[in-house]
């Protein structure tokens, strides 16, 4: 995708689209709570925002996410998760028992929050996976 | 429409049994198959067969989604859907988009090395170098 | 050959379709599934987690090891994925 | 009623399923994959699997796009 | 019994002083040492025989006294211990293997440097490896224990034979594996079926297979297995193939296979076998013995007129072990009292005596360059003394009066008596005049050659008086060391080659007109052979009879 | 933090292994130095809740986020999966410090994602051996083997065709295996081991129940290499490199074997189609043992002949399942360490010998044993063991399963076991014979004479010249970094063996089922 589809056209669209699509997938990961929704599926809305941004614009549109970047925001995101799991063992709890973190009154509160803060690690991972995955599966190569 | 025996098994049974033939269709295509794309492909129908079959074990007749009214603090158990199958499927399926990923790089880059992406045809050439 | 894995295919077919007899009916409420272990993420996941959808309660608090096992399979993908084709290395190494 | 559409949208899968395994060109099949794709995130949602429906389409979306993106790539022709 | 048994951790010690001694020298190498390392490195093997017979010595009086002395130092598998049980039996063996390692050692020092053939650290190290083996089989308490050293003697003695590296070598290393492989699996199925019959149960006097009640079937089938794991180191006849194949070794590895570890180490097994783990009566009652002792006797003759048609001389006197081998499992197989007393100490007899005929065709070897028996002509008058040696074991081994062979063939015939089948004093009479013939002119060529065509057994014995002279020889050795040199000039061995197979040869002798000396080998073996019947003479006919 | 052992020790891998990619951007020393600190903290861990199971006697239930376990995810850490982990963690460690000398070269971004992949197969593998979960162990199945895929990968391009073959059919195992799950689960209503353990035993014996039996084995068994399928195996092994492949020949299949053990004989009860479906396997593998053997011994590439080697082996360890009384699973359990031992470290050495030499063909090894006498008086050791010489560790996983064998009066087994033994010493004998260079017709040697003094030892030397890779600046043994891990599993090997009995009575001795006495 060196070149892109780009048209006034697209690349107007996609200008207009793109902040509500994030959006959306914020909308997605905080009302997992509530409805259909979460940290997987926000993940990859954003993910597809900028393989959108890509398509439409060219590989050359980097959007602040090149390889590495891809890669240091999938493996924070499952770094966050895991430090979540750890924290509970520091106040006292198994691993990945958020009852216990000190960020609520009530331990279902808690629990609730504890959610929230993985769902959003999942975000990021997956967000950066998408994103590798497309960068690296549309890279030009040569013949080994 | 139906009555009796035969339309007990017709609704109760008619997705188990085309559940497990999306399987096998997935299976014969991995086996039959040359070319590695369709491969991969087979693959993922046979993991969305895999991914139906719990859904379909967690149905209950005349129930609704797995998401609590706001007016009720404690589920009706004959109201809402099983959620457990649910909850697994969305690892599963995750898990299967990884493996996807990660075969689709392989299969770039064996492209790249042998030309093609027919099996015989890439061993073929495994053996000339 | 291709008759011969045919035929196996459709046993193996036949096989799947006799032993789905032994499964509960789609949509049983009796069914294990629906009375043994799923009662209790329905009756009180709100009071345990205060997360009215349930899915996403199993899914990130009762089995929340299992997403981070999902997690992690994502991302070992991407880091595979760079490892595989974002690293260039010498065509023939063992 | 319900059961029959889960049957039908059953029946379209093997059907696609089918035909995108056997097709010789792999674009042909990569699209037929797509509605395969489709047609479980439809049938998890009559499941009541509203999460899974979700995440399976943006999955098949996002299988898809890959799915294209190694064809360019690569041949397109399949022997079979 | 009352018998004592004796803690100590002398037995484990016998084992690893020289494991230890094979890593040392290991250690100890490396490309282009210098030649004063190498001579520590080659002292070291010297010193630690020395040690490990001195600590063999030490369990003699305990021994003699009729007690054990015992070791289970860990458990080797679930249920069973790693166990050391030394009795008069095991006793015998190891003070065997231990002294002559001694001697060896030193003539192996000779040999090596005298043929180069590089490898000297794998080979020492391979040689102390083997001789462990030896001693850990020798003092086993149970099957396993016996199994395990067993293999790793097979192992360790692999690359010795195969030291040359040369086509033959190969060749006669991987028959040597065949057969001794299959063997030890063979043996492995055994020993682990008779642990599930009886768990746990180490050696016992008399066997103890009778009392767990398996059927007669599956005990003959358990008979055989067992004949058939340890009987290919016997090399009974129809296993024997490996033997002659193995001669391509460097002569003191034909030595330590022949007298010292490996054929030994079979016979020894056998007698295992058949006095303690299935017992005199079981034995008899599965009518095996029988069966057994008839393939010792075809073995003994048949071997005997093989070794007659051999002209390659190492050769020759590999079969006639393969003949004296079946000495030692007839008389396990007829199980009498003094049948045992001869099979045990034939096991030292022969030691002595075939070890002094591997140790004089490795001195011709190295110095004269000879390996056939037709290249002799005259050797005896370069090296008289080696000659010398050769006839007093070659005498000995015919079981002439006065010299140690005699002891046990004699024990063997009152054995035969005793079990009611006295056919088998005309095998051991017809294998002595078999022995006279291929051994005879060997002796006769090397002091007459030229002269007369060794052809017939009368002109053979012609060559009897040469043999005073070389026991005279040697009786002045001790204090001839000044006279070394001038000998050297005429082609005698070196000393380091001459005087081990010099003091074998004496001892050859001396344990025949005083068969108790020093280490006190025969009561040892009637020690032995009184536990295994129990003090009573069993007959073919009918139980005990005390 | 002593009660959080069990979870740590999946974690700490998982953990440093997705921080791996971010540690190589700060520094590649750096992220080296916390990867071997956390390999050696998994084995710190593993070890310490080993030695606390077995203390206390009975299994430790730890709830992940606290739910009981119906409901909630458990670990069980009993005397078994208290060995695997420390075996793999042990493995881990090893094949880390082997690594060292071939990432030296590497860019920072390989080193990492190789760090990465590395650490999570660890815990992948960890947690397979330590989850009370039918479907966790589905997900770290899946962790381990998608980051084992990509680490094969690497070995050029022939491993690619290989990796993706692997990949396949390693996913279509694993998804047999949750079909197998999803069986259980549609019949009992939960995914507990310990609790589809109690509601099974009614259920099992029916067309449902025998699916579920007959997929959950044919998916493990896949990933075991059993005999009929066992094809992606020896193209797997002959072109992964080395270090990864010492790691994965070492545990990986045993942990499919280990989780095969405790579905059949801790959840499933070895009754009804269970025990029918173990008997098929015990043949498959009695057939296995001989084909791989036999294979082996065709082979002309060493690794390719390890390969076939693993495959013959790894059956051994089904075949005492499938005996399955005490004696035999222990046998398994036994083989299963000693296996992993002894053919890690012979891969580690089939590596230094490309390392040092760039040859895998036995037929280039000759000289090997003057050029290496070390690494190959190990592998002296190694072959022993896989022969099956006591008192090295192989014979004694043998020696159990002999027993096993004889108790149930499988006679067919034990001809299988002793020919086995058999096969097994002629390809390594081959081996041995190359590298010690006795199947090369030597000039015979002339009879030296004491007047020159002492012989000199230039035939030692002589022969043709050595081959040493370049870089290595002419050292004959291998880098330190790379001997190390090749000592210690020499040196293991060797104790393993003289030691084992403290092996059985201490550990394996508790890891069996529970309805053996």
């Amino acid at each position: 995708m060196r070149k892109g589809f780009g048209s006034i056209i697209l690349d107007v669209g996609f200008r207009h689209l793109t902040p509500f699509l994030i959006l959306y997938a914020v909308y997605v990961l905080v009302h997992g709570h509530y409805g259909p929704g979460g940290g997987f599926q926000a993940g990859a809305l954003l993910g597809l925002a900028v393989v959108l941004g890509r398509v439409v614009q060219g590989q050359d549109a980097e959007l602040g996410i090149g390889l590495s970047g891809g890669l240091v925001l999938a493996c924070t995101g499952a770094l966050i998760f895991l430090a979540i799991g750890l924290a509970s063992l520091l106040w006292g709890g198994n691993f990945l028992d958020y009852g216990v973190l000190p960020i609520a009154s009530a331990p279902a509160e808690a629990r609730a929050l504890g959610i929230l803060g993985i769902e959003a690690g999942v975000t990021m991972g997956v967000m950066g996976v998408i994103i590798i995955m497309f960068d690296l599966l549309t890279r030009r190569g040569e013949r080994e | 429409m139906f009555d009796g025996v035969v339309a007990y098994y017709l609704t109760g049974y008619t997705n188990w049994w085309l559940i497990a033939i999306l399987l096998l269709i997935g299976f014969w295509g991995i086996v039959t198959q040359q070319n590695l794309l369709k491969k991969v492909m087979a693959l993922n129908v046979m993991q969305v067969a895999v991914i139906l079959f719990f859904l379909n074990a967690g149905q209950k007749a005349g129930t609704t989604l797995g998401v609590l009214r706001a007016s009720e603090k404690v589920g009706d158990v004959s109201a809402y859907v099983n959620p457990l199958p649910h909850a697994l499927m969305l690892t599963a399926i995750v898990v299967a988009l990884a493996i996807t990923g990660v075969a689709l790089a392989l299969l770039l880059r064996v492209y790249r090395s042998y030309g093609t992406l027919e099996e015989p045809e890439v061993f073929r050439r495994m053996q000339q170098q | 050959m291709r008759k011969a894995s045919a035929v196996v295919l459709v046993v193996i077919a036949l096989l799947f379709i006799y032993a789905a007899l032994d499964l509960p009916p789609t949509g049983d409420h009796e069914a294990p599934a629906a009375v043994h272990v799923s009662p209790r993420y329905i009756e009180s996941a709100y009071k345990e987690t205060a997360t009215q959808n349930m899915v996403c309660a199993v899914l990130a608090d009762y089995r929340s090891f299992d997403t981070l096992g999902e997690v992690i399979v994502i991302v070992i993908a991407g880091i595979a994925i760079v490892y595989i084709v974002g690293v260039s290395r010498p065509a023939d190494e063992i | 009623m319900m059961e029959l559409i889960q049957v039908a949208l059953l029946l379209i899968q093997v059907v696609c399923a089918v035909i995108a395994l056997t097709s010789r060109d792999l674009m042909v099949a990569v699209i037929l994959f797509a509605a395969f794709s489709f047609c479980s995130a439809l049938l998890f949602t009559m499941m009541g699997a509203v999460d899974v429906a979700f995440t399976e389409a943006i999955i098949g979306t996002a299988t898809t796009v890959f799915y294209v993106a190694v064809i360019y790539r690569v041949e397109r022709g399949s022997s079979k | 019994m009352n018998t004592e048994a004796l803690l100590s951790n002398v037995p484990l010690l016998v084992v690893s002083v020289s494991a230890v001694a094979a890593g040392l020298i290991l250690l100890l190498n490396r490309p282009g040492l210098s030649a004063r390392r190498r001579n520590v490195r080659d002292l070291v093997g010297v010193v630690a025989a020395l040690g490990k017979f001195a600590l063999v010595l030490t369990m003699l009086p305990p021994v003699l006294a009729g007690g054990v002395v015992e070791s289970a130092p860990l458990y080797i598998a679930k249920d069973i211990a790693f166990y050391f049980r030394v009795d008069a039996f095991g006793l015998l063996f190891a003070l065997l293997s231990s002294s002559l390692w001694v001697i060896v050692s030193v003539y192996s020092l000779g040999y090596m440097r005298s043929l180069r053939y590089g490898h000297e650290a794998g080979f020492y190290a391979a040689f102390a490896l083997s001789l462990s083996a030896a001693a850990g089989i020798a003092m086993a308490g149970n099957l396993l224990t016996f199994f395990v050293f067993f293999e790793i003697l097979t192992i360790a003695t692999y690359p010795l034979i195969v030291h040359r590296r040369n086509k033959e070598a190969v060749y006669g290393g991987r028959e040597y594996m065949v057969y001794l492989l299959i063997a030890g699996q063979l043996l492995l199925i055994a020993v682990a079926w008779t642990h599930f019959l009886a768990p746990g149960v180490g050696f016992t006097p008399g066997g103890f297979l009778a009392e767990t009640g398996a059927s007669t079937l599956a005990l003959q089938v358990l008979f055989v297995l067992f004949i058939l794991g340890v009987g290919v180191k016997a090399a009974i006849i129809p296993l024997h193939g490996w033997l002659p194949t193995a001669m391509v070794a460097p002569t003191p590895v034909s030595a330590l296979l022949h007298a010292v570890a490996v054929v030994k180490a079979g016979a020894f097994g056998v007698v295992r076998v058949t006095g303690f783990v299935f017992g005199p009566e079981l034995l008899w009652a599965l009518g095996a013995g029988l069966i057994l002792a008839c393939f010792a006797a075809v073995t003994i003759i048949f071997a005997s007129l093989k070794a007659l048609s051999e002209n390659h001389l190492k050769r020759r006197i590999a079969y006639s072990t393969v003949s004296q081998l079946s000495y030692i499992v007839l008389g396990a197989a007829l199980a009498s009292p003094a049948a045992l007393v001869g099979a045990m100490f034939h096991i030292v007899a022969h030691g002595y005596m075939k070890i002094t005929l591997f140790m004089c065709a490795g001195a011709i070897y190295a110095t004269a360059h000879k390996e056939y028996v037709s290249q002799l002509d005259g050797i005896g008058r370069k090296m008289p003394y080696t000659m010398g040696a050769f006839a007093v074991a070659a005498l000995a081994i015919t079981g002439m009066p006065f010299f140690a062979g005699f002891v046990s063939k004699w024990n063997l015939g009152v054995g035969a008596v005793e079990a009611g089948l006295p056919i088998f004093i005309a095998v051991l009479i017809g294998s002595a005049v078999l022995n006279v013939g291929y051994f005879f002119p060997v002796v006769f060529q090397a002091y007459f050659g030229r002269c007369l065509e060794p052809e017939t057994h009368a002109v053979a014995a012609a060559a009897e008086p040469a043999v005073p002279a070389a026991a005279t020889a040697h009786h002045n050795h001790p204090g001839g060391h000044a006279g070394q040199e001038g000998h050297e000039d005429q082609g005698e061995a070196r000393p380091l080659m001459l005087y081990p197979l010099l003091v074998t040869a004496a001892a050859a002798f001396l344990f025949g007109v005083v068969p108790n000396f020093g280490m006190h080998f025969l009561e040892l073996a009637e020690i032995a052979a009184r536990e295994v019947t129990q003090g009573g003479l069993w007959s073919v006919g009918g139980g005990v009879s005390r | 933090m002593t009660a959080h052992l069990p979870i740590l020790m999946a974690i700490i891998p998982l953990l440093v292994g997705m921080a791996a990619p971010l540690l190589v951007l700060l520094s590649a020393p750096l992220a080296r130095g916390v990867v071997l600190l956390a390999a050696l903290a998994t084995l710190g861990c593993s070890a310490a809740t080993l030695i606390r199971v077995l203390d206390a006697g009975r299994a430790w239930h730890y709830y992940l986020a606290g739910w009981p376990p119906p409901w909630g995810i458990e670990y069980v850490i009993d005397p078994l999966s208290g060995v695997m982990t420390t075996l793999v963690s042990f493995f881990a460690l090893a094949a880390l410090i082997y690594a060292g000398p071939y990432l030296e070269a590497r860019r920072a971004l390989e080193k990492g994602t190789f760090y990465a992949l590395f650490l999570l197969t660890v815990g992948g593998l960890m947690g397979m051996c330590v989850t009370g979960d039918l479907f966790n162990l589905f997900v770290f199945l899946e962790i381990c083997s998608l980051a084992a895929y990509a680490l094969i990968a690497a070995g050029g391009r022939r491993s690619l065709v290989a990796a993706l073959r692997y990949l396949i059919i390693g996913s279509v195992a694993a998804s047999m295996y949750l079909l197998g799950i999803g069986y259980l689960y549609v019949m009992t209503g939960s995914l507990n081991m310990a609790d589809v353990a109690t509601l099974l035993p009614p259920l099992l014996d029916s067309p449902a129940g025998i699916l579920a039996v007959v997929l959950i084995a044919a998916g493990l068994a896949i990933k075991v290499a059993l005999f009929p399928l066992h094809g992606w195996l020896p193209d797997t092994y002959s072109y992964t490199p080395a270090p990864v492949l010492g790691f994965i020949a070492a545990v990986m299949t045993k942990v499919s074997a280990y989780a095969l053990y405790r579905i059949f004989y801790f959840v499933a009860e070895a009754a009804g189609p269970v025990s029918a479906t173990l008997e098929v396997l015990g043949w498959l593998a009695a057939a296995g043992i001989l084909f791989g053997s036999i294979m082996a011994i065709a082979q002309r590439d060493f690794w390719r002949m390890l390969a076939y080697s693993s495959v013959g082996q790894v059956a051994y360890i089904i075949l005492g399942l499938a005996i399955g009384n005490s004696l035999a699973l222990i046998g398994a359990v036994l083989h299963i360490i000693s296996h992993a031992v002894v053919k890690g470290l012979l891969f580690f050495i089939a590596g230094s010998i490309k390392w040092q030499t760039g040859t895998r063909r036995i037929a280039d090894f000759a000289g090997l044993a003057r050029q290496m006498p070390l690494t190959m008086g190990i592998f002296l050791v190694a072959a022993m063991s896989m022969i099956g010489v006591p008192p090295l560790i192989g014979f004694f996983g043998k020696w159990y399963l002999v027993l096993g064998s004889i108790e149930a009066g499988a006679w067919g087994f034990v001809a299988v076991l002793i020919i086995s033994t058999l096969l097994t010493a002629v390809y390594f004998f081959r081996v041995i014979e190359r590298v010690y260079e006795l199947d090369k017709l030597r000039p015979e040697i002339e009879y030296g004479s004491e007047a020159q003094g002492l012989p000199s030892e230039t035939s030692e030397t002589a022969g043709r010249p050595l081959r040493v890779r370049p870089g290595t600046g002419g050292r004959l043994e291998l880098p330190a970094t790379m001997l190390v891990p090749v000592i210690l599993l020499g040196v293991s090997v060797i104790l393993l063996g003289i030691y084992n009995e403290l092996l059985v009575t201490n550990v394996i001795q508790y890891a069996l089922p529970w309805r053996l006495p």
